[in-house]
């Protein structure tokens, strides 16, 4: 089901050649600032097609593959936006048609301070009053938490035993009372992205601002996780095959024979072929509406360890080389890979409970 | 370990914790402040003859200072073996030894230039023209080169600046020279340098694994999730268990019997899996430098790229075949 | 391709978990003897289809998933047919009609004594005397060959400045006066397998003897090989779920919970699904006519250090029970799988040069 | 090292040369003949008082002895190690103290039941029935038992031996009890005993990952491939120097001031890689019996099975994070 796009992917791949210079790059990289150009330059080349969610996987690779700062950066500000398209109401929808024209940028908050990948566990309230609810609490390492016009928000909105009820989405305007965002600095990688801490004080929510039903928001969630798991497997997938890509031109260029390298070669490419497979078979099942979220989980986790061997490996095979801007960013960025949209723990409990639960 | 390599060893680390802010270091650098109370303790000269200021340690205590310092800040470790392992050994015995004198007292800021990418460098009767590239301590004043020769050349460099990834306390960066240079030996000592400088390095290295290792069971005693400890999750805490082991067994090596090339292999084999995994032990906090953690991962690398090639699994292999080998 | 096969998949995994008993398998591995009983067996229940090698590789695939030493002992009788299959002349190949109706058991002999993984540098020498050819030489390590009726010879025919000219291939009969064969014993595993050392001594061959054309021999071989490590990685796979498959009865019945058995079940399921989408990509490639001989190594590279670690891993997950009869054995089985049909240091070199190829 | 500990190791390494035919052992046994020399040269009682016939060797000594004799033969080694370190300690300060006699000059054949499924034993009146299942020593006239209290139960037994995957060349099976079992302690000493023969343990561990790696090395060194040795092929040479590199630091820090818990961990996670690599090296040859090095690969992956699962891996987890956890 993906051939039919080699020509979608080559534009993609021409597009991030282009777009993202080295220059452009480390500068995105030192000043840790979002592109916000670049944003809009591959909005008008219709770059980016929310609707079809295998061209957002190809173009996920393509562009990390050059650049997973700048890639992701272009990638992101539609982050969230299968909940609003499963879940949201016609209000939301239409913010959601601005988002894809580039009016407004998206974000998805539901980590928390305290929570990290316990998301059943999380402590911000949208209690009810009257017709309004009443947002408080805070949300950590929010994506896009500092530049978004609207965000996704998880909040409890009801008490119940069972901590994965009571919990629903909202839509959340950036411009509301009591919404305070400070940008986190000193990124580790992807420092072209924007990654915010935020308060919720008192934020009045309408009722039409909760998207879907009320106490489902953990579902919706989950459900948005199974989905967005694919694009960091297609992220890891892109910065695995863009390592590889520099390790290739250095043997190349350097004229290195030694067998040392050679291994080390064949075994990202074997790394990054497994990576390849598992990703588009479970994208198959999961663009079929036939998910199979341990497949999905078990590329995620995978992939981001492939993301990470390979970048390792090219800092060592380049030697100090690899000091220059382009390998060491590659190095720094792969790490996030591991951590985000679920750390490989959670992946791996996930992937030991489906096993269990087959024949 | 003997009783006075303990007392040492609690008063680096104390030393460390009160003077080294190492999130500081991180952005501003090593300040001259910093080098000069180095220098004042006797940690900076280390291995350096008395009469020129150093400490005139011995080696055991020159690599519990360097492992000490590492665990809170590799990029002070690796200036003080830059000094000790790099510069001391290049000027030995030549007419730049009473350089040291300076060096040690923490006035005069020295590099050895042992990445070695000279971009066209013109040697024209001792006179050196064109581009060092990729200097680690390109501000300093006296830079040992490893060319044919082993020379030295004086600034002060106009000097560009990098972006680095890794011992960011140090400055990086390319030096247009336009000076003087003096040639100290009439041989590359590289080599027999760099082989004295396994144990040291090994210290440093461990040193960082220990740091890292530290922040992640510290973090993980303390952080929950789930309403458990991370350290009740067992794929956690065997992990860093494991690694502790690792850890504790290179340090009886290191300050025992065994080989450094040996030691120095081990370490370099492990330390970027463990920085990298005490990252990942923060969660999303070990993402941001606040928290201390992904430096290690970042020199850790930098280390086995700098320090750890091609070359040096050859000349192992040949030490463990004890014969040249004709590599395929 | 290959979901068309789940009849055929079921049928073979009934035979497999039927005939393969604790009892047989413990017996033959003991015994370190081949069991021509199942080898019959399996043909009269039309368990062997090497018309269809998608087929063979899902029969070999369950076979080992059952236990290795037999699967491969049932399915390796035919071991060289492709390159008569290919290659053969007429009288050639009614003797291989003869070995799929049982009559004969069939090998290959490449490997020898002072080779190993260097086929081009072999020293059995077929040189032209009249209208014969005089056989000399050694082959080790070669797979029934002392149960073989006949066997695929490669042998050089003159020499060469290019040690891949001036090979040829031959169908020999092993009742050939100069033909001895000594078995091997005391094997680690897949000892239900026949393994010998070979001698030929003036063996005289007919010109009908030659399979295919004179000085061609290598690039047979080396297609033989492109085709045979799909089986091989086949075998790997099998080897791994039946690994995976004891482990997850070893948590089931021990109501065994720990987290640390839990990540390692998930690391093993997740190595086996990337050999499984490796294996089968590979494979419609290659049943398509279309070889890839880089995803054909990197799914043998890859699956072999699966299969071995599957087996390690049942070994330390099941304790002091491992030791019992079928995990240990399965441990002993998997390790030829990084040893035979061109080590994974060979398979290494090949990706690695495939990587440096592509753009 | 101190002289004295490398004559040992000399005497011991030339011991092994002379008397073990290790293929032999694998497939015949420890025969009674190998038992009484062992015995003879003082091995087999290595840390058993004098007054029971043994040599009342220090600790390093045992371990030198341990390490020689595994890099021959794995089995002998733990037929040593099931004397000195679980049978002794077990009958230690009991009415079964006097057997040690007759174990450590060979005559008597001890095993310790530390697999320890009982299969439906009962005791009436220290009277044992039923049957023990997998019993590494099922040959032996005396076995340990540690059930709820610590018993000594005597033989000759029927046995029925099954085929064992590693440590072949001792008796391994199940035994049916009909017989008078003695209770020697009131509580089971399994765990103390078990903590403290984590050095010897190692001692045994290191000596197999030496003994593999030595095979291995010494093929690549005259085997050749393409036309070149093997050890000319970098991904094979520089892998077995590394793992040179770890051995070499595991036995630096047994022998030297390293906590044994750290060595066994770092053992355990390195000798199954370090001996299939070993087995790998040597091509096909190497899947055979009769290169000698299969049987450490074997014998890794049951030492592993045995002695280091989840309940170890716990332990270490608290010793390192120096409290009792609440695993998840």
């Amino acid at each position: 089901m993906f051939e039919e796009y080699d020509e979608y992917r080559n534009k993609i791949r021409e597009f991030a050649l282009k777009e993202f210079t080295e220059e452009m790059a480390a500068e995105y990289d030192r000043k840790e600032e979002y592109p916000d150009e670049l944003r809009k330059k591959s909005l008008s080349l219709g770059i980016i097609d929310m609707q079809n969610p295998a061209k957002v996987m190809i173009a996920i690779e393509e562009l990390c593959r050059v650049d997973a700062g700048l890639g992701i950066a272009v990638t992101t500000p539609y982050f969230g936006s299968e909940v609003i398209m499963l879940f949201g109401n016609d209000r939301q929808k239409e913010i959601l048609q601005d988002v894809y024209k580039g009016k407004y940028i998206l974000g998805l908050a539901v980590t928390e301070p305290s929570g990290g990948s316990d998301v059943a566990g999380l402590k911000t309230t949208a209690m009810k009053q009257g017709n309004k609810y009443i947002l408080n609490g805070s949300k950590m390492f929010i994506t896009n938490g500092a530049i978004a016009d609207y965000l996704v928000v998880l909040a409890r909105t009801s008490e119940d035993p069972n901590p994965h009820h009571g919990l629903s989405t909202f839509l959340v305007n950036t411009k509301s009372k009591g919404f305070n965002a400070n940008k986190l600095v000193d990124k580790l990688g992807v420092r072209a992205t924007n990654t915010a801490e935020l308060q919720f004080n008192n934020i009045e929510l309408n009722e039409d601002d909760l998207i879907g039903e009320e106490g489902k928001g953990f579902y919706y969630i989950m459900m948005f996780f199974n989905i967005s798991r694919i694009y960091v497997a297609a992220q890891s997938l892109g910065i695995a095959i863009g390592a590889l890509d520099r390790i290739k031109s250095y043997i190349k260029e350097n004229d290195i024979k030694d067998e040392d390298s050679m291994f080390r070669l064949s075994d990202v490419g074997t790394h990054i072929e497994a990576t390849r497979q598992m990703t588009y078979n479970a994208a198959s099942y999961l663009f079929e509406f036939k998910p199979k979220p341990e497949l999905t989980s078990m590329a995620k986790a995978y992939g981001s360890e492939t993301a990470v061997y390979a970048a390792e490996s090219a800092m060592e095979m380049l030697g100090d080389k690899s000091l220059y801007e382009d390998v060491q960013r590659i190095f720094r960025n792969a790490k996030i890979m591991e951590i985000w949209e679920g750390t490989s723990e959670i992946e791996k409990l996930v992937i030991a409970r489906y096993i269990l639960k087959g024949e | 370990m003997k009783e006075e390599n303990n007392i040492l060893k609690e008063t680096v680390a104390e030393f460390c914790d009160k003077n080294l802010d190492e999130k500081k270091i991180e952005s501003e650098g090593i300040t001259h402040g910093i080098t000069e109370l180095l220098a004042s303790q006797g940690f900076l000269g280390a291995t350096i003859p008395g009469k020129y200021s150093g400490s005139e340690l011995d080696n055991t205590s020159y690599e519990i200072i360097l492992e000490e310092i590492a665990k809170n800040s590799p990029s002070v470790a690796m200036k003080i073996f830059i000094l000790n392992s790099l510069y001391y050994p290049s000027v030995k015995g030549t007419s730049a030894e009473t350089t040291l004198s300076d060096a040690a007292s923490g006035k005069l800021n020295v590099a050895v230039d042992f990445i070695n990418r000279a971009n066209d460098i013109k040697e024209n009767a001792g006179k050196l023209s064109g581009t060092l590239i990729n200097v680690l301590g390109s501000d300093a004043e006296k830079i040992i080169l490893f060319n044919e020769n082993t020379s030295i050349i004086s600034g002060p460099f106009g000097y560009s600046d990098r972006d680095f990834m890794g011992f960011r306390g140090i400055k990086f960066g390319d030096i247009t020279l336009d000076n003087t240079a003096t040639v100290l030996d009439s041989k590359n000592r590289k080599g027999e340098i760099l082989e004295a400088s396994y144990g040291p390095l090994s210290a440093i290295a461990l040193g960082m694994i220990s740091g890292a290792l530290q922040k992640a069971i510290d973090y993980t005693s303390v952080r929950k999730a789930f309403g458990n400890y991370l350290k009740d999750f067992e794929p956690i805490s065997f992990r860093l268990a494991q690694f502790r082991s690792t850890e504790s067994v290179l340090r009886s090596a290191l300050y025992g019997e065994a080989d450094p090339y040996y030691v120095f292999n081990l370490a370099m084999e492990s330390i970027v899996e463990i920085a990298r995994y005490s990252v990942n032990a923060h969660g999303g906090y070990g993402y941001f430098q606040d928290f201390g953690v992904e430096k290690f991962y970042r020199d850790a690398i930098v280390m086995k790229s700098i320090f750890y090639g091609n070359q040096e699994l050859r000349k192992l292999a040949e030490h463990v075949y004890s014969e040249k080998i004709n590599f395929v």
